[in-house]
């Protein structure tokens, strides 16, 4: 999962003027100027190949899965089932691991918590994550530790915002029973080495969650080698639509664990009192789920496969440099992250001077750049670096080096406003 | 190809209506529930075996007139035969409706053959192949 | 909430030509055949402007919402804004109630299930629900009572599937603390008098929930004159996108409940371990929402208000009074639900002789009839009953006596093969 | 209208350096925190009252030039004014900002007419009105 993995001879340039053509938002402007979207660590542009799944569901299709007996119905129930062909695919699944779609990335840790922690937990256990963590990969957590006793430890971090993994050994022990970890920090780009932190759980046989919500949308995946448990992802972020995530589980684990929620389409019998279950990932998706978001996150797939997760990965690490090099121009900025860009995917993360953040992202808005301002629903990891926000620029397989000049072009008006 | 051609053929809507098959067989060798939750099928199938040999076959419960017409023919194509036959059937008939495979079926049980055209129903695949699943899951259980 | 609130002299006339030119399946056709939809309970069909609304967010604005400092994600943080708005005014929620987005009906009732049920409940509590709903609105339920040791009533169902109201107060006791009941069976149709039960109820100071999944997309609703504790419903099944639904809450009970998911933008602060919450209802969206969903349903919110609720229920009581008569003609049809019509919504449940409603469904099919076969998410009521599933032909505002008419046709079909 | 002419207008950003106000007050009557979760806005009101006139006013904490630049106009314009002319400038100071009325401020306090053009920016409201928010809480304790 390290970039080092990538062999640049490999890795195939992006043609970016045609593949920004097929992005609806690149044509539009704002605020009058020339629309330079950085904003994607919050959430992802759609291409029109995905725009135009949704649409094909619901004027096509329109029926709802399972149990239909008629044409349009039987169709969507085989789109809805190709999709988590497609993804398995899409992140190296063999079929000792179950694909279960979710709202997102936060629901999906949420099933975890509730139907493995809660379930399996107790006072004496431990459950090891870090602060760099997004809230979703610690408020669960920390709820499900309080209701079952359990105690929740920190793999120390650096200063910069990287982890102490020498304290590995230190803090995953035989009483560690998951350790649930970010593969790429949404505030810093930071990737932890993964590959090492699996290790040390695996030697005290506990279970692993990584947060792929930031790095499964920008680098090639593949959950075998990886040797997780459990990988939790978003749609949104990865060109797809809103309100359908991916939580990926070995099956071992799954078949053990509890359904978060309950209703129909998970159920085999139903009686007065009592109900039994259907198989895994069956079980686990009750309700009508999100089939047109399930169904475009197939054509979302479709669309980054094409591209090339190594080839998009390379282009980010690009985009970072020469963000890095331009940034070097500006005095007043602080950043933030590992200085071993080698570490970081296409995240970067500073404050001008001791301007709010709120007060220079409006200003860059004015610029037509788009950039995240505030804590990123990471408040220890702003504990840690002493700021109450910063502003975040995050980059993706559309970004150019234009979009980065427009940044630092911006950076004068706040000059101009702030001193 | 109308419906009627493909899956509602005669032979499909006797094996159906046919109540030969469809019963208990009190003290069974083997028998096994199956079900698809999503349609609602429910059926029993019962095996007695001796020396290896399939001696009578039935079922019991309810399903769509493919389920039930597969069901019937199942139950008539294991007559006298051993159990290794009975999975030679099985493979055969899975690979008909799964794989497209053209089936090779003895002549006195060739009706199965009339079940082919189910494979252009995908939702009625899984009807067709409940019963054989079942059975499947028994004869695991037999070395 | 009953149907003698309406009053036909007001009712208008729905002008079903104008409204069917605007749904884009309606002009599709179905194995070759005049596409008859009678599949609304399973979902509905989509107008022009939902489709157009979720389009819009992907093509015109694509940002996430929240803490957005840019033109496109303020723009699409009040759009989703609005459509809490439209919801609320849409039921007659008041200040003194909330709208909560959820995934779905489903995932609203493991809300209330998980926040409420498992919070609060306790050996010796009851729980009273009926034989007639939905899974959705059981199988929680049972998990919940299970694991607080709470008890779970029924109220008594009559053969036809009604409830046997004279029972209530055998049922609903000083130990009740929760009674949840569906406004509308989606098998046959029935609507309990909910004035009744809740009042029962009331009278023991239990909280009620209601299963709106069938009746608010066909029936106006005032949840203030109901003076229900929550009301739940889903986008899919009234015009608006999968993936969306509403949880409408009492705020003084609200207030009191546990949020299920837990993660981003339902915090205040967050520290390593501990974390406070938002006010409600945000404290009960955890994660990125499904932000074009939501704006969808805002959509058909609208447009379902523009025809007019009054005029869409007066409608479907025709249809259904239509489809009754018909149904006469046809020896072989054994039918389901009450024969007082005026306790029914559009839906119409059967079976053709013994023949396996997968059958009939499926020769339906091929006369471009499409419906819905099977235990309907409701096996209870299908033990009710003594069958193990029926054809069920649901109605919707776009409805016309052709699609009964193609449906009754249909089962000469069904006779030439099946006799 | 740039954002510069309408929100970041000299008068804001005077107000959002001046340090006067940025201090704790010991022995506060009151004081009260204020958060916009969403933003990261945090600050906290102090108010010293004595005989029903506040006799000082201050606050600390982070925020955006917005909201500091409103939190330093808020502590200038109720130096020596009664808890009853304090509510009639808050209700002034949010009827500007929420319902688009005109505002009537005192000549001394019509720096605060300078926050008007934040009407212009939606998301920037909840900004200028967090410390008057906090002021509101406060007074509401003071019957
Ligand atoms: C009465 C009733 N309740 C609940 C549900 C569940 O709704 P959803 O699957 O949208 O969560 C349905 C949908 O079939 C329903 O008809
Ligand atoms: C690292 C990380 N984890 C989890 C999440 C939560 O994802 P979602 O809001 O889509 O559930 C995010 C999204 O911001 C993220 O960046």
């Amino acid at each position: 999962m390290k970039q080092s993995t990538f062999d640049r001879q490999d890795s195939v340039t992006l043609d970016l003027d045609h593949l920004r053509a097929q992005f609806p938002m690149l044509q539009r402007r704002m605020r009058g100027k020339r629309f330079a979207y950085l904003d994607n660590g919050a959430t992802s542009l759609k291409p029109e190949s995905v725009i135009a799944a949704e649409q094909h569901y619901y004027t096509e299709l329109s029926a709802n899965i399972h149990r239909g007996v008629y044409e349009f119905s039987e169709q969507a129930t085989v789109e809805y089932d190709q999709t988590r062909e497609k993804v398995a695919r899409f992140i190296g699944a063999e079929s000792d691991g179950s694909i279960v779609f979710t709202k997102g990335t936060t629901e999906a840790i949420n099933v975890v918590a509730y139907g493995f922690v809660r379930k399996f937990f107790g006072p004496g256990d431990e459950l090891v994550t870090t602060e760099i963590e997004h809230h979703a990969n610690l408020v669960p957590w920390q709820e499900a530790c309080k209701a079952t006793g359990a105690t929740l430890r920190f793999i120390p971090v650096n200063p910069d915002g990287s982890l102490q993994l020498d304290a590995l050994e230190d803090v995953i022990t035989e009483r560690t029973k998951l350790v649930a970890v970010t593969a790429m920090s949404n505030v810093t780009g930071y990737m932890p080495d993964l590959a090492r932190i699996i290790a040390a759980a695996r030697a005290r046989e506990a279970v692993v969650l990584v947060d792929g919500a930031q790095y499964v949308s920008h680098h090639p995946v593949n959950v075998r080698s990886l040797d997780c448990d459990f990988l939790v992802f978003s749609g949104h972020k990865m060109c797809g639509p809103t309100g359908v995530g991916v939580l990926y589980a070995k099956n071992e684990v799954l078949e053990q664990m509890d359904p978060l929620i309950y209703g129909g389409d998970m159920v085999t019998k139903v009686r007065r009192d009592e109900a039994t279950y259907k198989p895994i990932p069956d079980r686990f998706e009750g309700g009508t789920p999100n089939i047109a978001g399930v169904i475009a996150l197939g054509a979302a797939v479709d669309f980054l496969s094409q591209v090339g997760m190594q080839a998009i990965a390379a282009h980010e690490r690009d985009l970072l440099a020469y963000m890095v090099e331009r940034a070097r121009e500006v005095d007043e900025l602080v950043t933030y992250g590992p200085d071993d860009l080698s570490s970081r995917g296409g995240i970067f993360s500073f404050n001008y001077a001791d301007v709010h953040p709120h007060d220079a992202g409006a200003l860059l808005d004015q610029e037509g750049v788009a950039v995240r301002t505030g804590f990123h629903c990471a408040q220890p990891l702003m504990q840690v670096f002493g700021v109450t926000g910063t502003v975040r620029a995050s980059f993706y397989l559309y970004n150019s080096t234009e979009d980065i000049d427009a940044l630092v072009n911006g950076l004068a008006r706040i000059k101009g406003v702030f001193g | 190809m109308s419906l009627e051609d493909d899956l509602y053929q005669e032979i499909i809507l006797e094996n159906y209506r046919s109540k030969k098959n469809r019963r208990k067989i009190e003290g069974a060798s083997l028998h096994a529930e199956g079900a698809n939750p999503s349609c609602g099928d429910d059926l029993e199938l019962f095996l007695s075996i001796e020396d290896d040999v399939v001696t009578d076959a039935s079922y019991e419960g309810v399903g769509c007139s493919i389920c039930c017409a597969s069901a019937n023919l199942l139950c008539e194509s294991l007559h006298d035969r051993s159990t290794q036959e009975a999975r030679e059937i099985l493979k055969q008939f899975k690979g008909m409706l799964l794989d497209d495979l053209e089936p090779d079926f003895a002549d006195e049980i060739s009706d199965l053959e009339a079940m082919q055209g189910v494979k252009n129903y995908p939702v009625r695949i899984k009807c067709a192949l409940l019963p054989w699943n079942t059975l499947g899951g028994l004869l695991d259980g037999v070395q």
